[in-house]
């Protein structure tokens, strides 16, 4: 049985063990010391655990250890369902993830509606999005971005990890529409009627 | 496929008190969430590839079940309406010879269409791949009662030497016993006066002003004390019978000679 | 690197892992079902965890994951903010340390106006003072002396080291003129506000 025995991995272990959210190296690092290479700590860790009941895992910036994903069917029983989101909060989110940061109007021209109140609220109060800025245009209207929460919700390590977003974007899908139009042989010409759709749909 | 959504935002505007049964294209007008989600899930019934799809068909499907809706007197909201002006004025325009003086082109409108369609249609299945994820607190936990981490703060006290022995000076000279010192002043003393007019008298056979017997170079401060001793030697001089003192009005200069 | 591979010990691990209380062999059969030879996969996951950074224990009948208890220093971080010493508190040391041992009645009489409990608790506090016994006289007053550590902080290898009266006054540090403007600044200023004062100007 191999024992990890060394006295920096074992405490960045119990650090991240007792820790009650997702750390970063430099928060671990204020509690093992300066002395103590994190990065190596965590790369022996994360292979150790490898294959375990308990992984380390990495969300955006942050470390954490959670159950194996394959042992959900184990540990769901006793859970109860979390609150289903409406369709208008997964497609909101799911929006703001793979377009971020993205404005509430932004949110409204790909979906064909008004956001009502309370959707991006709920987003909000999950803690997967955040208001990210203001973007620089005439209203200077709020962006909205994604949270290190989303991630580790969603299991992801960084946005690149999302779903097909590379096939979306080679795919154009997550252009406006009018540089996709530009793209093609429309090149140039300007439409008001595509404003006009917008805002009878709105 | 049809329109049986567990969601509930955002539909008020379409909702009815009763819906009656699915018409011909089994979609119950309950559950769209405005004309692009119902295009798109008449699109998707075209069962191709979304960049494939005839828009001419498309356009047709929506007019019809605009018509059904109708029909069956179902409350359309205003937008469902709009749509519908728009897309018959699109396929009456995809459907006349074409004219190159009409800008932006049918042709255009319709892939705007189109690529609106995708780009909603992607969204949809990103968020349904997202909400399939293994999820948190869902499919994987975190530990269940972490110790938690603690931070205690310990302060650090500043002073310097410079300030320790500073403050002290200041104790001590705050503390020390005060003595007052009063600062040494010249007078003349009656005596000195006395002594002064006596002497000067002898040859002041006229009315002579007191100010003549006072040291002509004194300082302020010496004359003050000078004039004052002088008139009080000069009172005791005409006391004693060896002066005359004469005032001729009230603030008017005093004036002394000798008794004759 | 060893890994636990055995379904049924990482299945028994991922449980007491996500647990938010200890569990016994019987709650732990509710989720991992009647075919796991749980004491089994326990004794493999105690022996797996020995020396490690977090270990499994039992505590009467029930099994839980806790820190190494050796680690528990690292699980807690000190985190130093520097304040300045207040001017009551910086005159009371200064008078404690040419006069020591010295009483707070007598400290008082010095510096010419009360110092609050405060002061005396945060020049300990810094370990720069300690009680040194009491007074041989009525009432038997704690009598205050400097630590090692005053003089190491200050850079004196004793008390001897002090400026003396005459050296002071040769400094110009007994200007009557400073007098009278600490006087006027600190006329008063003993109170119970003192250790509001001294966060204040934190």
């Amino acid at each position: 049985m191999t024992i990890i025995s060394d006295p920096h991995v074992r405490a960045v272990e119990a650090t991240l063990f007792a820790s009650d959210q997702p750390m970063t190296v430099e928060q671990i690092r204020a509690y093992v010391g300066d002395d103590v290479d994190i990065a190596d700590a965590l790369a022996q860790l994360e292979a150790h655990y490898a294959g375990r009941g308990i992984e380390l895992v990495r969300r955006g910036k942050a470390w954490h250890f959670q159950t194996a994903a394959d042992l959900a069917y184990v540990l769901r029983r006793e859970r109860e369902e979390s609150r289903k989101l409406s369709r208008a909060a997964v497609e909101t989110l799911a929006i703001i993830a793979y377009h971020e940061p993205v404005s509430r109007a932004e949110i409204e021209a790909i979906r064909g509606v008004q956001i009502s109140k309370g959707t991006l609220d709920v987003l909000m109060e999950a803690g997967w999005v955040r208001p990210a800025g203001r973007r620089d245009v005439p209203g200077r209207p709020l962006i909205y971005a994604t949270t290190p929460g989303f991630l580790a919700h969603f299991g992801l390590s960084s946005r690149k990890d999302l779903p097909g977003i590379e096939d979306l974007k080679a795919a154009g899908l997550l252009d406006p529409i009018d540089t996709a139009m530009g793209d093609m042989h429309f090149a140039g010409e300007e439409s008001d009627s595509e404003l006009e759709i917008d805002e009878n749909n709105a | 496929m049809t329109g049986q959504l567990l969601f509930d935002e955002e539909q008020d505007a379409l909702r009815t008190a009763s819906v009656p049964e699915p018409n011909v294209l089994t979609i119950d007008i309950d559950g769209w969430e405005g004309p692009l989600d119902l295009l798109l899930a008449l699109a998707r019934n075209q069962k191709v590839d979304l960049r494939q799809l005839s828009i001419l068909a498309l356009v047709e499907q929506y007019l019809v079940f605009i018509d059904e809706a109708r029909a069956l007197k179902l409350e359309l909201a205003a937008d469902y309406l709009v749509m519908a002006a728009w897309l018959a004025y699109l396929k009456s325009a995809l459907l006349l010879p074409k004219d190159p003086t009409i800008d932006p082109s049918p042709e255009e409108l319709a892939l705007r269409l189109q690529l609106r369609l995708e780009r909603l249609n992607a969204m949809r299945e990103s968020g349904a791949r997202l909400m399939a994820r293994d999820r948190l607190g869902r499919d994987i936990f975190l530990r269940g009662n972490p110790e938690g981490l603690r931070v205690v703060k310990a302060r650090a006290w500043e002073c310097d030497y410079f300030e320790l022995i500073t403050a002290y000076g200041q104790v001590k000279a705050r503390t020390q016993p005060v003595m007052h010192v009063v600062k040494k002043r010249q007078v003349m003393t009656l005596e000195e006066a006395l002594e002064r007019v006596s002497a000067m008298i002898g040859r002041a056979v006229d009315w002579t002003s007191i100010e003549a017997f006072l040291p002509v170079h004194a300082e302020p401060a010496l004359r003050k004390s000078a004039l004052a001793s002088s008139f009080v030697a000069a009172l005791e001089l005409a006391k004693r019978g060896a002066v005359d003192l004469q005032q001729e009005a009230t603030f008017a200069p005093l004036l002394l000679r000798v008794k004759a």
